[in-house]
């Protein structure tokens, strides 16, 4: 049996124009690294938006696997953006293989 | 001006646009992919940058284009500071919120100009190729201003103001005008010729697809808008005219020819919905896009092509055409 | 027809097309960006709408056009139900399937009508411009033959009439063909000329590189295919031969030219692939895919572009051709 | 220490035609938004299927984040359709933080 | 009350020219489908990296859904090559609807 | 070949590589959509194989072109194993990084090529039509060499021979390049007619974007560089310059025209980044991508774009050109 351990995913939803003060954060909180991917269009209080790149109005999801304590930095450091910049942050426990990494 | 004004509305560019218009409210799935709306306004960037790079290659420079940039960037600066007014006094808008806006009139639309130099190209009265350089640097120094107004309504972290400088000098838009401009101006008509089949043959073509795109992005935006109000509407409409006119008369006043100086004209009153915004998001997040966007992309942006450019080539005919009062 | 039929396969178009094909079966990683495919797509529908209206600008409306137009809209309805019959009997479908493949039938297919053009065009019985309003009356009556075919074996919901009938006027490709036709037959020769370089010289390029990705995925598509009998692959070959045949008797005896008379068998026996997958998905999601796709874009596709175009302008030839028979 | 309460993330594979039936059934279920993600190819039972957006066959992710209740109610709604269109409708729990607003 | 079961969803990051290799994997460890997403750019431990397809240097997500024994067969099986081809692994529970198609 | 020099560098299509090397440096967001970058790029190689294709078609085959194609399939076979020396002696290098380096520069770049040959024309030197068979042919014979040098170093599993055979015949570039050539061939000139607007005129201007891109690729990717020393900056142009001599020679000894044999020239030093770094993540996947990456992109292709194709042809020139030392 391989053997896993327990980290948490974190997944932040951002204006595209934003991603590098979220990169930047996760640098600082001393995690490894991160991974971005693409979004289409959603709903939210300001109504349905839809991916328009000719008008920047784009957004991305940021994700980034980290060791509970780190993640926790980076969720106390991002907490004060999450309601003036309008992320959406969601975080959850996984399994990772080769924990060393994180 | 009777046959003029008809002939933007049998021009296939138009045309194109009003049939993404109509596409949208009629809830048709019609649909550009980004990239390749991405790709055409690159190309049309790209495009309209060579074009007058060579055109100053053959011309040269002289005076009136040192005054014409001069005029450009006063008026970038500048006519934030009345649209701020009217967005806190008519508009009944905060602070933040009319900075915001604010920048956005004082900048330009690309795709405004270029539509305005295929319409008065058509109608013999061709702008000036410099005026491409004026356009690139007429793009940021509204941010700035617009910024200055908002700022003491941002809460939260200052962006260093550094990193906005290198915003206002490097952003996408700029370097590629610029940039072109300056290839189009180093490897002149000669140079131009082999790369002409695509970049001037295309252009109309190109023009009339992205346009397609602009109006179907236009009406859909405006059928989802939330936070806009009859007074907002009626200033996405006002200040256009307003500034079209200032412009015109500054461009008449410097001694432009006639179609610089209504493309003069339609930069003031052109409104940016690409340069401008993605700087909003950065520098004033807490600021409502939906109010913004909605204004200068789907009230503004259409405005101006359906209507503004007339009104302006006519007022620069009326001021420096043959004939003119100011001749 | 022996030339004709050889020059077929020495036209780039077609051999794109092969090489397509040829680079799927090797298991060549070779593919087109969708961002891409999309665009071009886009892009061959606003071309041939423009030039169908301009055309139409130029020799104006009579008769015959209307004819054509309820020829084809009538064989859109009907063809459906002959190709049901077939496809319950001979192919041993269910009726939810037959009526799903059916509607396919009956619509069109856009690339194949272009491809078809290119190719009459060479052989000198060009297409009457008004074959494109033609093709788009076409492509959503057969939906509603489809639909009601199917509907008694349709578990589920069942979607309100409105959302159908939306969907058969507003669908992406009929507006933006019938779009960009009204925008040629109101700009007219004039207006078009300033973009043909872009929607005209550039044309054949673009549907070149277009049925090379058309090749690639129909290829692939049959590669993977898991439910398709030998049965209904034969109906795959046979119904585009018959409706072709019907398609051009019906041109001829309208009194259409035999470039136009051609035109319309293509158009009766091509296969939608595009709009009305879609619509079924919507309005049949327990339709198998895998069965309408493969049947119309593995299949019939390759064989109306390789043979049945060659075929069907025989035809059309010996029926209103130079000396044909119906003269 | 900032807080965060548990909600649930449900994520639903779809035909892109399709899509409109499923963010209309969350916004039925009182859910404040979604977010829809691309997705580039797959194998299910149907064999193996590509991004096709010529001929209209892709698929995307929808995903939208809920309190449990809500969340059980949008599963309960699209349950009927996950058969007969090929749905795939995966749900899990995660932390968010500024849960007033999900 | 619709009834879900427990299933393990699995996500790895990996070079696009490498899926075959993943997705031959998730066949041969008896799972029933898979689905790939898009990336966009990323960084770890060889420094930022961008999506550039011109040069091939692409990654994308390989997510597949699974019962626990086949999701750990499939772990077992790619860990070999989780350090010699950097791929990046993450499993977590989730609900699943249609539970017997997993 | 002062004013030839000159002239590399007022023409726009090395000036956009260099204003893409300047956006990236100066930290601007520009950006090419990648779907658009890699559309560009089947359209160059599609445009390029149809016009070799039909050049073929009018001179016909003889055995120059046999000639041409052994020695250049010989050079792809045998180029890695200098440089492997190289990688591992000077370079410090352990086996298995050398031997995927290696690979990349027996390999060749298709836009290095077209963009000498677009230099070449307007120096009026044009290369052979066939010289698009013989890039071709080099693609990928160099991957086995690179392979069997970095074998014994690599760990895990063995590819299978015959997944590397289908590789080095069926990979896209190779496919289309080669279907493209053959297409142009069997249509000819009058095929080609049809197309050539498409394919022909645009070319130039779809190489300008293309190389604005492939200039912000390479100035950002070494900006991100980790891995590299300037041990491998010294090879990464060591080589091309030695390889680039070679490949001249080679093609004056052939008896090549000097436009063929300047071409064989940038053949030989250009540097795979496109194919042969896909085939190296599959085969070698434990080699460093930062490490070939960033030495062919970003600094041989530069080179050879800015300096070297200017440098080989002139050396072509002395060789065959008129009064050349080997007449
Ligand atoms: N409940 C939700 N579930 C998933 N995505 C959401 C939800 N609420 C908001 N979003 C996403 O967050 C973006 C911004 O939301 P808001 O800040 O509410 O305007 C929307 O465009 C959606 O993409
Ligand atoms: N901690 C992390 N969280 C999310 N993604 C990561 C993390 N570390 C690495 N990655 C992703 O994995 C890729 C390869 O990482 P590496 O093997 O460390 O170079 C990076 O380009 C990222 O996209
Ligand atoms: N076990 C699985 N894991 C992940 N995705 C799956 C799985 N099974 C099916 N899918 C996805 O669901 C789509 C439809 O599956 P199906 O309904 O089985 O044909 C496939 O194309 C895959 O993208
Ligand atoms: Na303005
Ligand atoms: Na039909
Ligand atoms: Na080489």
């Amino acid at each position: 049996m391989i053997e896993t351990v327990i980290r948490k995913r974190i997944e932040i939803l951002t204006d595209t124009a934003l991603v590098r003060r979220i990169t930047k954060a996760i640098d600082d909180a001393g995690i490894t690294g991160w991974t971005i991917t693409p979004v289409q269009s959603g709903k939210g209080r300001d109504g349905h938006w839809r991916e328009e790149r000719v008008t920047g109005s784009d957004k991305v999801f940021v994700l980034t696997i980290a060791p509970q304590d780190k993640a926790m930095a980076l969720a106390e450091a991002l907490a004060p953006s999450l309601s003036s910049h309008g992320f959406l942050l969601t975080m959850w426990d996984i399994e990772v293989i080769r924990g060393e990494r994180f | 001006m009777d046959a003029a004004a008809l002939q933007t509305f049998t021009s296939p560019v138009v045309l194109f646009f009003v049939l993404g218009l109509f596409a949208a409210f009629a809830r048709s799935d019609l649909a550009i992919p980004e990239a390749l709306a991405k790709g055409m306004s690159l190309y049309l960037m790209a495009a309209i940058g060579l074009k007058g790079g060579v055109a100053v290659s053959k011309s040269g420079l002289d005076s009136t284009i040192g005054l014409a940039l001069l005029a450009g960037i006063a008026a970038s600066f500048l006519m934030p500071l009345i649209a701020f007014a009217v967005l806190k006094g008519f508009g009944k808008l905060d602070r933040l919120n009319s900075g915001a806006v604010a920048a956005h009139y004082g900048s330009v639309s690309v795709v405004t100009f270029v539509t305005a130099v295929e319409i008065y190209e058509a109608q013999s009265m061709p702008p000036g190729g410099f005026m491409v350089a004026v356009m690139a640097a007429m793009e940021t120094p509204a941010i700035l201003t617009g910024l200055l107004l908002a700022r003491s309504a941002a809460s939260g972290e200052k962006r260093p103001a550094g990193e906005m400088f290198h915003e206002v000098f490097f952003n996408a838009s700029v370097v590629l005008l610029l940039g072109a401009f300056a290839i189009g101006a180093v490897s002149g008509a000669s140079g131009f010729e082999d790369v002409s089949p695509f970049f001037e043959a295309g252009f109309k073509g190109v023009l009339c697809l992205f346009l397609l795109d602009m109006g179907l992005i236009a009406a859909r935006r405006i059928m989802d808008a939330k936070s806009l109000t009859w007074r907002l509407a009626v200033i996405a409409i006002a200040i256009p005219l307003l500034n079209g006119v200032i412009g015109t008369f500054a461009g008449a006043a410097i001694g432009l020819d006639v179609g610089s100086t209504a493309a003069l004209g339609v930069l003031c009153g052109s409104a940016s919905y690409i340069a401008v915004p993605a700087a909003m998001r950065l520098a004033l997040p807490e600021a409502d896009a939906g109010i913004y966007l909605t204004m200068s992309l789907s009230i503004t942006f259409p405005f101006n092509i359906l209507i503004n450019i007339g009104l302006i080539g006519a007022l620069a005919n009326a001021l420096v055409g043959p004939g003119g009062m100011m001749l």
